[in-house]
């Protein structure tokens, strides 16, 4: 996975805009002394609330900087409201100053040429496929991008789009059949793969953000054709850049395994490192 | 005039009082891309133990009320690769720096202390008291005055760098457990480490963290971590350090009024990777504002 | 079908585990403006002493990062007046109430505990063992399982109450000191009281509080209470009443969780006076939700 | 002094608007499902700011209550930025919830005819002092209105006068004198009591809200000529309602003291049992 860590910094913000889009996404736009750049992938540790209650920064996928040349550089988040930390972020006003430790950790790889690349969402998952999608646009690489979500109101809403000159073939999936296909986006995925010949299965690479179990599903579809996959995991963070030891999952390791950062070695891993 | 910050611990001079605490600065490089670590008056690594520690499994932090649980269970890269690959980087970078220590017996204790010693450029050894895993009788060393004495006694003996202890805040008795370091020939203690608890989900009806229990950190903890120090103050000679909740100046201020003679900043680089630099500025804003000379001027000044 | 809220603690039999902790709820009569206090498994009134108390001098209360320290010095209005003035209006109120007891000697707490005895309304005795001011040499009698145990001897044999222990977590073995109480015949253990902390002002050089040290209580405390709540209940097969920063049915549910028989409700009654009664609401309505028929299916059920 | 504390109850309120008014004033009106009554001096305990720190709910004087006939209730407060809950309370905004413990403790007693009364707001004290001069101007009393401040822009901006038939006469102090009278506003007070008649004197009640030094200094005045006094104290509370013994204050009680709630027993009591 690509690795520009040297570039971290703690970074204070301030809020340009943070509005609701569609039913329960926020994006947060917010405004930096400097140019931000970034590997689709990479997050910031952002806080800023006041009080010590939660303590603790929220990671959030960098979704989008933005540089204009003599005027302000921002960079862009989009989050979905799950628990306290996010609620409080949802009732910050333009204007109010807002702290980032960024980039962190390691992004999407994607630089091999020639090869094929699946980018699949699910739920708030997108906040980090659709940077990979603009990237990969930019690059005139060969790449498609699956979307799911529970409902139609709970997919990303139009304007949040990645930004690229082409928008690659976007596949829709929700459970509930109100929007494209109707099911499980995994079970798209494997529906997809089913017409794919060996060759091409062995030039896919499945970029993947999303539900644990999601990631787990798609690991095992990856594998069983040959493909690869990059999954993006989550984890609890309390520092984001590698000190606290708190965000480590179990990797394969040889013939056992070991405890790999999130925030570090990840939150990108391949996905047959991972203990499903 | 600027105000002379620098800080004497036992035959240690340190160049201000501002440490950062063991387990949340790693070896310290970390930090490199946000300041120059070589301002810190030093920086405690993360605690060493004899072999390489895969620690706990995931589970390993929960966020509580203004605090946080942590039991990360000592995941460190061993007393070898510390010393052969980060001690040559930490020189490189100018810093004063400490090894925080930690045991599975006193045997391990004493060989860990024993190879760290060989350092020429190590500043000190913090002895980690507060280990729940421990032979005798299941309770931690640092939980009656004669383990920590007999555990003090032994690095003591085995070392030549000053031996700072640090104390479990999880006792009755917190300033007879000092005295029991001081009588044993520490050169300091370090107090607080963090308070035992827990967190469990009501839903899924498990404990939030793997090992079931944590220690807790963060500004929850600083009215006892205050208290304490307090305490030890008034009981040990020794210089005490102040450990516990600490985030701005202000805080680290409020630990040398009662009469620390540093602080170590923890769980506050987590959220803000430059508090121990906005402390250090701020207590020396602090300090020219109050037109004082040195931290000497104020510290221990607590009046009734 | 409506669960079954009651909940036995020892020879007790109380309508549900929702109960105000000692000093935040005054005499219970306060809140009859905000809710039916009857509806309360019990309300547990502020600590009485023998002769009515003024307590600490103004500066008795300081806000610490989601908490407080309280040195209110135990004022109260002195068994007399409590039983002459107060009981009856409770009784006429309905409520199931405790009385929470406390001495400057055992002689005296023996003294309270007899006095409110002979209250026929009263439903336990609730005996504060975390004093700071005691003979003793200083220590006090919650601090060893030797004092804790004599003082609850000591109760016992002067009522035909239940005696519930309180407890202080100012210690290095709470196990054990919830265990003496047991063995000297109490009916339950109510843990925990405060945490020992301390507030300074770094600019006036002065403590917060007149009494330089107060007692933390709040949603910081709540990790340590709910460890030492497990640990206790993993020792006494008495009753473990759960206190310690409960502020949501969530939170008391917690405390059932890892085996507590009851809870009470501090200084979240502060904030929000309804406190309580959402609670005892909030359990009621998970319980529906998780289609049980009752606390006793729930509470201990923690897995690992 | 005048205790209807029967009405204590604890209301969830929406805030209706919370803006700044001149440079270091906050005006904050919350919507209240039933009207409410209260005596001028008595407070709310205010809280609803997300998270457990700052922890315990903020004092602040009741200044207004409207009740329209089949339409929205709400009670008004004025504060002043001082700390970290004032500065969260600021910033909250139209639509979300505080809540309310009130109305609390014993307000001014305005209640003897005949009466000549001196009412002295300093800084933000204007807040329960302005209540009062509403209600004495309904009652057609003789009452005039001292207002302190350091300087001119720390007064009461025009917009927040007490609501009443009669606005009274107002007298302006600044310490820089930018504004009226130059000096403190016990000294304008001493001074104006100096050209009393005995007999006026001994009809003179004042009721007086500010800093410590102020009421102290005040009450001494009082004291010297005659006149009597109430002041509003103030005092670090945790629950506002009698029950937690925080907010003791040491009164002069036959020989000794006693420690009175501020909350209960006050926060308006007789200028002569306070030891100041
Ligand atoms: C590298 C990374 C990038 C992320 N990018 C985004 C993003 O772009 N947009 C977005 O909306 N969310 C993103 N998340 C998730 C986001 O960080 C959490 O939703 C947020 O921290 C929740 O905070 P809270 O205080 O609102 O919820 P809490 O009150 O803390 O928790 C609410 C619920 O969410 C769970 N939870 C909280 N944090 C995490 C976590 N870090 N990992 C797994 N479960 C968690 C809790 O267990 C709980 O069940 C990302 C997470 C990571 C690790
Ligand atoms: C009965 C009563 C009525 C009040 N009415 C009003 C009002 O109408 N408008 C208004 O602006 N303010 C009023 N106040 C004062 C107001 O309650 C405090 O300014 C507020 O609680 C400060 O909270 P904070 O978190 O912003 O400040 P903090 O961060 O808690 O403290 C900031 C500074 O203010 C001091 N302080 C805080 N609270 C108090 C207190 N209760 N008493 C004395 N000093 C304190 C602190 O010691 C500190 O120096 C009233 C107080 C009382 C007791
Ligand atoms: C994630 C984490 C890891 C820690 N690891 C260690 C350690 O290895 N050795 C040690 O002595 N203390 C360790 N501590 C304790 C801290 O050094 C410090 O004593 C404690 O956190 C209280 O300070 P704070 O509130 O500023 O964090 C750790 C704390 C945290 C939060
Ligand atoms: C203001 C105040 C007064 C208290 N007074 C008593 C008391 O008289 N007797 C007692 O046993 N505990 C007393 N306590 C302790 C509480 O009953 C409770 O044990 C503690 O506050 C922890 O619970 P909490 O976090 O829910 O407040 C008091 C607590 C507070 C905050
Ligand atoms: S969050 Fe601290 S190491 Fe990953
Ligand atoms: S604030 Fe609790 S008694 Fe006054």
């Amino acid at each position: 996975m690509h690795s520009p860590n040297s570039g971290m910094q703690f970074v204070p913000g301030k809020i340009v805009r943070n509005e609701a889009h569609g039913e329960i996404f926020y994006r947060l736009e917010v405004s930096v002394p400097a140019p931000m750049e970034f590997v689709p992938g990479q997050f910031a540790m952002v806080s800023g609330w006041p009080g010590n209650d939660p303590l603790l920064p929220r990671p959030l996928a960098l979704f989008h900087s933005r540089s204009v040349p003599k005027g302000k550089h921002t960079v862009e988040f989009v989050y979905k409201v799950v628990g306290r930390g996010t609620a409080l972020l949802s009732g910050m006003h333009p204007g109010e100053p807002l702290a980032m430790t960024m980039p962190l950790g390691r992004g999407f790889d994607l630089g091999k040429g020639g090869r094929m690349y699946w980018l699949v969402g699910g739920g708030v998952g997108f906040s980090s496929v659709f940077p990979a999608a603009a990237a990969l646009a930019w690059k005139k690489a060969d790449f498609e991008i699956f979307l799911g979500s529970r409902t139609r109101r709970h997919l990303p809403p139009k304007e949040l789009t990645p930004v690229g000159p082409a928008p690659g073939l976007v596949h829709l999936c929700t459970e509930d059949g109100t929007a494209g296909y109707f099911g499980r986006v995994t079970d798209a995925v494997r529906e997809r793969i089913k017409s794919l010949t060996i060759a091409s299965a062995s030039r896919l690479t499945i970029l993947a953000c999303g539900p644990r179990e999601m990631l787990k599903d798609l690991a095992q579809a990856a594998e069983a054709c040959g493909a690869q996959m990059q999954a993006a995991l989550e984890n609890h963070m309390a520092c984001g850049f590698g000190v606290c030891w708190g965000c480590v999952v179990a990797l394969r390791d040889g013939e056992g395994t070991a405890h790999r950062r999130v925030c570090k070695e990840g939150p990108v891993f391949d996905a047959r490192e991972v203990v499903w | 005039m600027k105000p002379d910050l620098s800080v004497s611990l036992g035959s240690l001079r340190v160049k201000n009082p501002v440490m950062s605490a063991s387990g949340t600065f790693g070896y310290g490089l970390e930090f490199s891309p946000f300041f120059d670590i070589s301002r810190l008056g030093a920086i405690v690594v993360k605690g060493l133990s004899l072999e390489p520690s895969k620690g706990n499994p995931p589970g390993r932090i929960v966020e509580t009320a203004s605090g946080m649980l942590n039991a990360i269970g000592l995941q460190n890269i061993g007393v070898e690769r510390f010393v052969a690959d980060v001690v040559p980087r930490l020189e490189d970078a100018g810093a004063t720096y400490v090894a925080n220590i930690y045991g599975r017996t006193p045997e391990e204790y004493e060989e860990v202390a024993r190879r760290v010693s060989s350092i020429r450029s190590l500043a000190a050894i913090e002895v980690n008291a507060s280990c729940p895993n421990v032979k005798e009788g299941g309770m931690a060393f640092g939980a009656t005055p004669e383990g920590v004495s007999r555990l003090t006694a032994r690095v003591r003996q085995s070392t030549d760098k000053p031996v700072w202890v640090k104390l479990s805040p999880n006792v009755s008795d917190i300033g007879t457990i000092a005295s029991a370091a001081a009588g044993a020939g520490a050169d300091a203690v370090s107090l607080i480490n963090t308070l035992v608890g827990m967190a469990v989900d009501h839903r899924t009806r498990r404990p939030k963290l793997s090992n079931v229990t944590g220690g807790l950190s963060g500004p929850a903890i600083k009215p006892v971590a205050l208290r304490m120090v307090w305490e030890v103050c008034r009981r040990v000679s020794i210089p005490v350090i102040g450990i516990g909740g600490i985030q701005t100046a202000a805080d680290a201020l409020e630990f040398l009024l009662v009469g620390a003679s540093a602080v170590q900043v923890g769980t506050a680089n987590f959220r803000n990777p430059m508090a121990c630099i906005e402390i250090l500025e701020g207590i020396e804003a602090f300090l020219r504002e109050e037109r004082l000379t040195g931290i000497s001027e104020y510290r221990g000044t607590l009046s009734r």
